[in-house]
Formats: C-alpha cells, sequence, structure tokens
C-alpha cells in the first residue's frame, strides 16, 4: 500500500522532471543563460581581482566566500552534534 | 569493536605511509589556489591518515598521536580561523568578509591581500574538516564508548 | 557600527557556537550566560536594523566581501523580515532564559556544552535565513538550522532518535526539493541573487521550467515549514524534543519557514504570476482548508497537551496559507502579522507545556484538574495565550484573525472565510475544554496518579515565570499596539503589486 | 525528437537516478536503506548542477596566468555550479554522519533498523 503510493508520487515527480528537461537549454551549449550571465566575470576576472588562477577556489573563497563559511559550520555542526548525540556521559 | 590485526605487513606499510597521506593532504591544500585542491579535499586526505591508523593498529594509537580534547578543539579552531578572518576586516571598517582590507594589517596591496585572504579561510576549512572527520568516524566505529574500546583494546 | 548590524545578527551567535563548545569543555557553568549575553546581543542587531529601516524607510542592503549583488551574496533587511526578525530575537531571548532549568532537569551534564553550542547554530541558522537575499545562502542555513534542530531532537526522551531520524528524510526531502528549484532557475537565469532573479524572471514567466523550478520550491518550503499534506514529520519530533528545545523549535522554525514561502511567491516570484499565472496561491489556500480541519480535529483528538499543540503548529500554519490565497493586501497583512503573533502565542504554550510537565508531572490534559491552584502564573499565561489562539480581544490573534477575515471577505472566498471562523471554533472547544478541567473541576483527593504521593510540589522557578510572563505580556502588547504595527511596519511590507 | 534526446540525455541520467533515491527514500521499510535512497538523492542533484556547469570545448576553470588579458569565459566551464556542489557534498556529508549516528541509537534501543518492528515495539 505504501509502497504502491510511494510508486505514484514517484511516477509522477518523474513524469513532471523528464518533461522539464525537454525545455532545458542544450547540455553543454556555452550560450546557455547560467553561462552567459554571472559567471564569465569569475573566470575573466579571477586573476585581475583576487591573483587566484582557479576559478573554483577564488569563488569558493572570495566572491561567495560567505557560503563556505556556513559550509565549514554544517560540517562543525555535524561534528557537535554526532557528539553529543551517541558519547555516553560519564 | 575495533579488533586488533596483529598483522606485521600492514602495521608497516600504514606507518610508512601516514606522513605521506599528511604531506599529500597539506599539497592539495597549498595548491588549492592554482590547481584542483583546496581545504575540504585537504582536510579529508589528512582525516584519512588518522583512519588509517585506527584500522591498521587500533584505537589506543590514533588517540595517542590526537588527544580527544585537541580534536575538539580542533574542530572549533577551524570555524573560529574563518570568522575571525571574516571580523578582521570589520578593524579597518570594512565589509564583512572583505579581504581586501587586510592590505591594512600585511604590507600587501589590497588585491595580493584577498590571495592571502583566502590562503587563511581554506586553512580554517582544511582544520575543521580534518577534525572533524576524525571525531565523525571514532564516535561512528565505537558507537560512542571511547573509553570502553580503549580498555577492551588493552586487554 | 550599525551598518554592519545585518550581519552581525549572524555571525556574533556562529562565532560565540564555538566558544561556548571550547569553554564549555573546561567550565561548564559558562556556557548559558553567554548564550543569553549573545541572543541579548542579536536582539540589539535585529532592533537596530529595524529601526534603520523604520527611519530611513528604505531597505538596507549589506554587500558581504564587498562584492556587488549579481556576483556576491547580499543581506537585505526590509520592513518584511525586519519584523520577523525582530519577532525571532525576542522570542530566542526568551526561550533561552526559560531553557536555563529545564536543561538542567533534561541534559546530562557532560554534555550542556555542545547543547548550547547547537542552541546557538539554531539561532544562526535561522537568524540567516530571515536575513539572507541569496538564494542557495538560504539553502545552507536552512541546512545549519535543520541539523542542529535534528540533533536537539535526538536529545529527547523516548522514541526521540527515530522520531529525528523520520524527521531527517522529511527535511532533507524538503531542503533537496528546494535545492532542485533553485537549479531549475539557476538554469534559465544564471543568477542565484533574489532581486536580480525577479528582473530576469519577469520576461521567462510563460517557459515550463520556470513552472516546474516553483513547484518545486514551493514543496521545499512547504515541508519545512509543515504544511499540510507534509506536515507528518511534526507531531512526533516536536512532542519528544526536550522542552527546552521545542520550546525554541516550535514557535521559530515553522515560522521562518512560512516567511521564507511569502518571499518566494512575492519577492523572488512577481506576486502577478502567484497570483493569477500560475494560481499557486489559490492551490495552497484548497489545501490550507483541508489541513485547518484536518489539524483542528486531530487536535481535539488529543489527550497529551504537548502533542495537541503540534497539530495546533499546523493549524496555524494553514491560516497563514489562507491569508496568502487571498491575495490581496489585507489577507497579506494578516499573514505577515499572523508570523509575528503565532511566534508569541506558541511560545507561550509550549513554555507552559513544558512546565507542567515538570511540576505537575503530566501531560495528559485530562489530569490536570487542580492545575490553576498549583500552579497559578503557568495557567494564566496558558489561558491567555489560548485566547490569543482563539482569537478572542484584545489579545494579538484576534487581530491578525480579523485581517485574515476581512481578506477572505475582499477576495470573496466563502469557502476560507468558513474555514477560518470554524477552525476559531474548534480552536475554542479544544482549550476550553483544558480550562474547564485545570479551572473548575474539583481536585481529585487523593492526588492522581502518576504523581508519586508523598513527594513535595517543587514550584517552577524565576527563570521560567518570568519568560512566560513576559511572553504573556507581550501577547496582549501586540494586541494593543497592532495598529501601530500594521501602519508603520507590515503596510510597507506586503509587496507591490497589490 | 532525436535532436531533443541526444542534446539533453544528460539531464535524463539525473531523473532515473532521483526516482529511484525518491523511492528508495519512501518506500523502503529498513531504515539503513531510506538513508542510502536519501544519499542518492542528493547525489542526482549534485549531478544535475554539474551538468548546469559543462560547456562543450571547455576546460577545468584553472586559467593560465600567461594569457592573463586574453581569456576568455567561452574556454572554461562554468565554476559557479562546482562551488555550490562543494558546499552540498559537505551537507551530504554530514547528514549521512548524523543520520548513522541517530540510526545507531535507534538500533540501540530497539534492536532492529526495520521500520514496522520499531512502530510495532512503540505500540506497546
Amino acid at each position: 500500500m505504501n509502497k504502491i503510493a510511494a510508486l505514484i508520487v514517484t511516477l509522477i515527480a518523474g513524469g513532471v522532471l523528464f518533461y522539464s528537461t525537454a525545455f532545458f537549454p542544450k547540455w553543454g551549449d556555452p550560450k546557455q543563460p547560467a553561462s552567459i550571465h554571472v559567471s564569465p566575470r569569475y573566470i575573466e576576472m579571477t586573476l585581475a581581482e583576487t591573483q587566484v588562477p582557479n576559478a573554483v577556489t577564488s569563488v569558493l573563497a572570495d566572491y561567495r566566500g560567505y557560503d563556505t563559511m556556513f559550509e565549514t559550520s554544517v560540517i562543525f555542526t555535524a561534528g557537535i552534534a554526532v557528539m553529543m548525540l551517541i558519547r555516553r556521559s560519564r | 569493536m575495533v579488533k586488533d590485526l596483529e598483522d606485521v605487513v600492514i602495521r608497516t606499510v600504514s606507518r610508512i605511509l601516514v606522513p605521506f597521506i599528511q604531506i599529500y593532504g597539506l599539497y592539495v591544500f597549498v595548491h588549492g589556489h592554482g590547481s584542483p585542491g583546496g581545504g575540504f579535499q585537504g582536510g579529508c586526505i589528512m582525516a584519512a591518515s588518522f583512519i588509517l591508523l585506527v584500522v591498521a593498529f587500533n584505537l589506543r594509537e590514533s588517540k595517542r598521536r590526537l588527544k580527544e580534547r585537541t580534536n575538539a578543539i580542533f574542530c572549533a579552531l577551524g570555524v573560529f580561523i574563518y570568522a575571525g578572518t571574516g571580523y578582521l576586516s570589520f578593524l579597518y571598517s570594512g565589509n564583512f568578509l572583505d579581504y581586501g582590507q587586510l592590505s591594512n594589517l600585511f604590507p600587501t596591496d589590497p588585491i595580493k591581500a584577498r590571495y592571502y585572504g583566502m590562503a587563511m579561510i581554506e586553512l580554517g576549512v582544511q582544520i575543521t574538516v580534518m577534525a572533524v572527520m576524525v571525531s565523525i568516524f571514532l564516535d561512528l566505529i565505537t558507537a560512542g564508548k571511547h573509553e570502553e574500546t580503549l580498555e577492551e583494546d588493552g586487554k | 557600527m550599525m551598518l554592519h548590524f545585518p550581519v552581525l545578527l549572524v555571525v556574533v551567535p556562529l562565532v560565540m557556537s564555538f566558544f561556548i563548545f571550547v569553554f564549555g569543555l573546561f567550565q561548564r557553568r559558562i556556557c548559558f550566560p553567554l548564550t543569553l549575553v549573545t541572543l541579548a546581543a542579536c536582539l540589539l542587531f535585529a532592533g537596530g536594523s529595524f529601526w534603520t529601516v523604520l527611519s530611513t524607510g528604505q531597505p538596507v542592503h549589506y554587500h558581504l566581501g564587498a562584492w556587488a549583488p549579481p556576483w556576491g551574496i547580499e543581506y537585505v533587511v526590509d520592513h518584511l523580515n525586519g519584523l520577523v526578525l525582530v519577532g525571532l530575537a525576542i522570542v530566542a531571548l526568551l526561550a533561552a532564559i526559560y531553557a536555563k532549568t529545564m536543561v538542567e532537569r533534561e541534559i546530562p551534564v557532560a554534555k550542556h556544552a555542545p547543547f548550547y553550542a547547537l542552541y546557538m547554530l539554531q539561532a544562526t541558522g535561522l537568524f540567516g535565513m530571515t536575513v539572507t537575499g541569496d538564494m542557495f545562502n538560504l539553502y545552507v542555513l536552512l541546512e545549519i538550522a535543520s541539523f542542529s534542530a535534528y540533533a536537539l531532537i535526538g536529545m529527547g526522551e523516548g522514541a526521540a532518535p527515530f522520531a529525528a531520524f523520520r524527521y531527517m528524510i522529511f527535511g532533507t526531502l524538503g531542503a533537496c526539493a528546494y535545492l532542485l528549484g533553485v537549479g531549475y532557475l539557476y538554469i534559465i537565469t544564471g543568477s542565484l541573487n533574489m532581486a536580480d532573479l525577479q528582473q530576469i524572471l519577469t520576461p521567462l514567466y510563460q517557459s515550463q521550467v520556470v513552472s516546474v523550478g516553483f513547484a518545486f520550491l514551493l514543496v521545499g518550503t512547504g515541508v519545512k515549514m509543515a504544511y499540510f499534506p507534509v506536515h507528518t514529520w511534526l507531531p512526533d519530533s516536536y512532542t519528544l524534543a526536550p522542552s527546552s528545545v521545542s520550546v525554541l523549535l516550535a514557535p521559530l522554525f515553522t515560522k521562518v519557514g512560512a516567511y521564507v514561502l511569502i518571499r518566494i511567491l512575492f519577492t523572488v516570484f512577481d506576486p502577478s504570476f502567484s497570483t493569477t499565472l500560475l494560481p499557486a496561491t489559490q492551490v495552497l489556500g484548497w489545501i490550507a482548508v483541508a489541513g485547518i480541519l484536518f489539524s483542528s480535529i486531530m487536535a481535539l483528538a488529543q489527550t497529551d497537551l504537548k502533542r495537541m499543540l503540534c497539530y495546533l503548529i499546523v493549524t496555524e500554519i494553514g491560516y497563514i496559507g489562507i491569508g496568502v490565497a487571498s491575495g490581496n493586501r489585507l489577507g497579506l497583512t494578516g499573514s505577515i502579522f499572523h508570523i509575528l503573533n503565532d511566534m508569541f502565542m506558541m511560545a507561550g504554550l509550549f513554555m507552559t507545556a513544558g512546565a507542567i510537565q515538570a511540576h505537575f508531572r503530566t501531560r495528559k490534559t485530562d489530569e490536570f484538574a487542580g492545575l490553576h491552584r498549583k500552579m497559578p502564573v503557568t495557567s494564566a499565561v496558558l489561558v491567555i495565550a489560548g485566547l490569543s489562539v482563539i482569537g478572542v480581544p484584545p489579545t494579538c490573534g484576534f487581530f491578525s484573525k480579523w485581517y485574515l477575515l476581512l481578506g477572505t471577505i475582499q477576495a470573496e472566498q466563502w469557502v476560507f472565510m468558513g474555514t477560518l471562523l470554524l477552525g476559531s471554533l474548534l480552536n475554542a472547544i479544544l482549550f476550553f475544554r483544558i480550562f474547564e478541567r485545570s479551572y473548575f473541576e474539583p481536585r481529585p483527593d487523593p492526588p492522581h496518579l502518576g504523581r508519586e504521593p508523598g513527594t513535595r510540589f517543587e514550584r517552577a522557578a524565576m527563570s521560567e515565570l518570568v519568560p512566560m510572563i513576559l511572553t504573556a505580556a507581550f501577547i496582549i502588547l501586540l494586541g494593543l499596539f497592532s495598529g501601530y504595527i500594521v501602519q508603520y511596519s507590515i503596510a510597507y511590507a506586503v509587496p507591490k503589486g497589490f | 525528437m532525436t535532436d531533443l534526446i541526444l542534446s539533453n540525455y544528460n539531464y535524463w541520467v539525473y531523473v532515473v537516478l532521483i526516482m529511484i533515491g525518491f523511492y528508495g527514500m519512501m518506500a523502503k521499510n529498513n531504515l539503513m536503506k531510506k538513508l542510502i535512497g536519501m544519499n542518492i538523492f542528493q547525489w542526482s542533484i549534485i549531478l544535475f548542477y554539474i551538468s548546469i556547469g559543462a560547456k562543450k570545448g571547455g576546460t577545468i576553470p584553472v586559467v593560465d596566468p600567461s594569457l592573463h588579458p586574453a581569456i576568455r569565459a567561452l574556454d572554461y566551464v562554468n565554476p559557479l555550479p562546482h562551488v555550490l556542489m562543494l558546499t552540498a557534498i559537505v551537507v551530504g556529508v554530514a547528514t549521512t554522519g548524523i543520520a548513522l549516528t541517530l540510526l545507531i541509537l535507534i538500533y540501540r534501543k530497539y534492536g532492529t533498523l526495520e521500520e514496522d518492528e520499531i512502530l510495532e515495539a512503540l505500540k506497546k
């Protein structure tokens, strides 16, 4: 019963997702919106603005460094969560 | 829980490998600016070296190299380095995480300061990732009972 | 310094969380004062940012790392989230004061330091979700808030780990749906900034990719705010959580989710898209109708006070949904005001539930006889918060429901109006049953089971009573000053399309 | 039509993975299998994002300093999805860690990870 309901939901969600892929920009298209709006600056200006040749590092640590701080906090949260939940209190 | 393997080949090879793994972790971190790599990847590799110690030897060996309390402090230290770097730019009334302001603190120009600022925060990421990975792994394999497992190993 | 208040609001609790963690390893007593000081500072930062917005009438923008918005991350405080932020900060502070004795009672001493650290991270996540102007940043902060919530709930009694695991499955599903929605918007626009997205999306509203992404965003936030058909994680996890945790989580997390929903419906997308082009608000409204009826009846069927309150949260979220669905200025005013009011009402109710459990040694509503004589202040707060949930003037619940009602009348949605009234009626039955038990039922003699005979009744500590009284005071004050709040803040918070 | 399939088959793979993960998450009775389903679900979204970043003829986004003024964005893949997914990977790791901890706690208490058996034990 539960499995049939799950299967139906899965198929509906999958159908919607398949349907929407038809309207995506072509895969690997250099002119797709995701590649021309924000990201060119990261590639073209990374040396001039940060002196770091690796664009992934400069975006990770500088342009969107604030996200990365919370990424570190996420893993810190997980660390103390595991510590608190599982350690026997003495 | 964690069985002693008592195998000479495994023990010797891992003992030799551990420093190399750690140096490789540092290499990945340091070269994050110019090639694929960075704090997270480096931290994972560093953590792998301690995990190898637990697998090849026992819990005691790993704890001897990295104390539990030290590890807990390392968990927090990394986030502190990251956020602390962000706070530094407040000193010169810059926005949070504006590494360009670090040029007031160190003798560099604002653009090079961004380069060093990134190195600092990547170090923070590396420390936290390494410490937390080790901590989660040890907590999971011993199911939280570090002391009892240590005593079992001692027998 | 005033300039930096929006970011300090998030990074100060973050930094303090690991100070608490490290210092707590050596000296446990320092954890609680640090928590309190930090949350008091957060109240200052939230109030300061909101004051700037109110006095200048302009939103405050803060560029992190000094990068301009579409490239960097931006924090925005405007009339809408400024109000939510102040509410969050006040309730979080009151919940922290309340937590002091509760934590000593419920959490083993060795775990106090990680507990308070997670408490701070929870606050970080909630503040951050409210203040951010970037879609992906919101996802990361959502995950911080969720992780600390899973862990804090897992500390509870009985089957709490199981409830936390189920919450985690649902929560991850919601977060992933949200992430997928952000991805759909990103593939078609190439941007992650909310204000930027609104600009780029306007000519793209006919695209199917946008519609699917929108649907996924709604599903994601729906799970996180416990909207009706996906609320199933909520009752178990919030009932079994420790009282100190449910006081923080129950009032705040779902309300922040509701705020995010309004943000997505009316800021990221244009109001015309959400209300007419794709009748999303209508669908939300009809689901809310089903949700209100279902959860009100489920609440009536519960004998456990805390579980009953959990179903009430689902009902209240339904009211917010109805305000959104009426799709006009009055309804949305009601929704936004209800977000604020509901924080205080739920905080008050969960505080009393925790105190009753701790001192009266029962959560079963049919064992409440003689409650008002043993715990006069607690039961008074229960009455005030209960009346507010029902919607009796002069409590704040009346005013937000009044706006919601006017909104449905203006939209000529009679079913929504009927549901609002019926829901209030069901809530009234619910609460008057409890009031009757605790005030008018004669006290059984000898004292009922569940309390060991001969043990002395332990009075509620000041640290529990003070936040309760303050919450009750806020419930009434918000009602008395509702005119000012609507006139000076919410009137500007309602998006321009209305 | 064939053009459509050939151009976007990459996204189809992620849809299939999402369906597998979602079904496992919802329908499986064993909590560990639910967790595995959850991981597949998260990882498929990561694949989706990485596919967004791809550019035909692009190389890894590490620019050559000697080319400095003449760097063209067309020659390098989009770095932003990679960055976002690095965060998502960390989130996935953290989720798995906490979930495994909760599973250990559940197993310690009930001696089983089958959901129906736990619900049965709870009813008593």
